[in-house]
């Protein structure tokens, strides 16, 4: 109970401060746009200008002019693309990073073992898979603390020639009978929204497994 | 005889851009341009077409599919333009049969040079993107 | 000395997840200059490149080509100003955001009425004078849990001609005499380092007023 509520504050309290965070880097990556393409962009401008003019009275000095505005604007355009490299993280990363993140949180904060295992090319998870996988993984970790009672969660991720499977499984005390509730009707419509599907099972402990298929 | 090259791009000043660049050098004869993937693969139906210049990232079609339909039906080399070349959909279109791709900030040489290599069956690839392969 | 813990816990798991955040902002920001700016550039710099192989055979079409790279490079830089403005926070945005986050965040969890009043103009704040501010508010707000046991927590910024002036106020038990331990201090050379100076009184309840230049 007192585990759920710290979840959720912890949730709260990172929406509001997600603003914040974002702002700031917004604001830095802005900079360094402004700083670096913009600047560019303006200098490629003044000399194109120039070159246009010269056109007919001088066309060798207008040929250099122009020469300079592509120089400046391929320099422009390489940066952008450094700055993209730099910035741009790999979905894999962002997606197998989060869930990393829940699990080291849930081993520091709560009383429980978490673990993260994966197998097979993450790279064929798009970022619409790994949104499905982390919600049901939250959702499925909410139910192993609320009715689980369970002291060790096993999250496993496994890239299969056409599946995606994504297990959460505890050792808890499980369930004889399992009523869905909004919490798996809702994973099983989230899979459904991708072609895929949810089994819940309570016999040893409690798993759900999620199949998506790629 | 001029290689023939058709342009797909459904930025105009790309297409008519590049359409200029290569009607300056004597080895190219552009048939044609279109503005997206799927006008790409209707004229090469229905003409000789040497290479084609595909863009990525285009209406109705994008470079990818039309790359995959191209190779599977006609003769047509597709080699594909791009701004970016860790745009992601670079690798699809080489999985589906580019045979190579050109950022658009290349010299107009090495885009000739490029079109030549690829009418004469080799492979066009920049250096970054040769160890995702 | 649980609210202190409490403060520091949901710091530590904001550190973890501001990673997760900011790449996912940078990721948007990249897309939309990926789409927008590199795209543009990169139609400018082949009509140069067409441009300026007519400059001899054709000047009249190399003119209007490099017009047309004139038009494209003038919207593009356009563009990324408007990307900008729109991304970019103004530094008083962020700053004051960031005191009323901490302002609710202790309203919230904490038994204490926390409150945020400002007056002047917020826009000659700079950020490293926000940092300053920011940085003294917290420091006296954790002493006024620990020391004060404070039900009420006042935050008022006034920026004056010459002088930002913070006052972080408390109606707890005060301070007969203060002895400056490392928080003060702390505060104080913060203070200095842009020629500003830190009051501390403990006469009724507590209050910590920083004063700086601008
Ligand atoms: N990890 C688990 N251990 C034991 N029982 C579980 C576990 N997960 C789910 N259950 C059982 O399955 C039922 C259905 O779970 P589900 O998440 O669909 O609904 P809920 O948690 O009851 O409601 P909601 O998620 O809408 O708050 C639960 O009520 C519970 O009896
Ligand atoms: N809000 C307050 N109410 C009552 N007493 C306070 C308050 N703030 C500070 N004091 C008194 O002033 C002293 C100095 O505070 P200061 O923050 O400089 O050091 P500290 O809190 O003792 O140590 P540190 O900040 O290094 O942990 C405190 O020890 C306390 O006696
Ligand atoms: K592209
Ligand atoms: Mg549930
Ligand atoms: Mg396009
Ligand atoms: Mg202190």
């Amino acid at each position: 109970q007192r585990l759920n509520r710290s979840l959720s504050e912890n949730k709260e309290y990172m929406r509001q401060s997600e603003y914040t965070i974002k702002l700031e880097e917004r604001n830095r990556i802005s900079q360094q746009i402004h700083d670096d393409i913009g600047h560019a962009m303006a200098g490629a401008l003044i000399q194109m200008e120039a070159s246009k003019r010269l056109l007919a009275i001088d066309p060798d000095k207008s040929s250099e002019l122009i020469g300079n505005a592509i120089s400046i604007s391929k320099e422009g355009l390489e940066r952008i693309r450094f700055t993209l490299k730099d910035a741009k993280p790999r979905s894999e990363e962002l997606g197998i990073h989060r869930l990393r993140l829940i699990v080291d949180e849930l081993s520091a904060k709560h009383s429980v073992d978490a673990t993260l295992a994966h197998d097979g090319d993450l790279e064929s998870i798009t970022p619409i898979h790994w949104k499905i996988i982390q919600e049901n993984a939250i959702e499925s970790i909410t139910n192993s603390l609320k009715y689980g009672k369970a002291s060790g969660i096993h999250i496993e991720i496994k890239v299969l020639n056409k599946f995606i499977k994504s297990v959460v499984s505890d050792n808890g005390i499980g369930a004889d009978k399992v009523v869905k509730g909004l919490g798996i009707v809702g994973m099983e419509e989230r899979a459904a929204t991708v072609g895929g599907t949810v089994i819940a099972d309570g016999t040893k402990g409690f798993s759900v497994t999620t199949l998506l298929p790629c | 005889m001029k290689i023939r090259v058709l342009i797909a791009d459904d930025n105009s000043f790309i297409r008519e851009g590049m359409k200029i660049i290569l009607t300056t050098f004597n080895d190219f004869e552009v048939v044609g341009t279109v503005e997206d993937g799927a006008e790409a693969v209707e004229f090469c139906r229905r003409n000789e077409v040497d290479v084609v210049l595909l863009d990525m990232r285009m209406p109705n079609m994008n470079g990818v599919e039309a790359t995959r339909i191209l190779t599977a039906e006609t003769t047509a080399k597709p080699l594909i333009l791009t701004t970016f070349d860790d745009d992601e959909f670079v690798l699809d279109a080489i999985k589906a049969g580019a045979r190579g791709y050109l950022l658009k900030n290349n010299d107009p040489e090495r885009i000739r040079d490029a079109i030549k290599s690829v009418h004469n069956n080799h492979q066009v690839l920049q250096d970054v993107i040769l160890d995702k392969i």
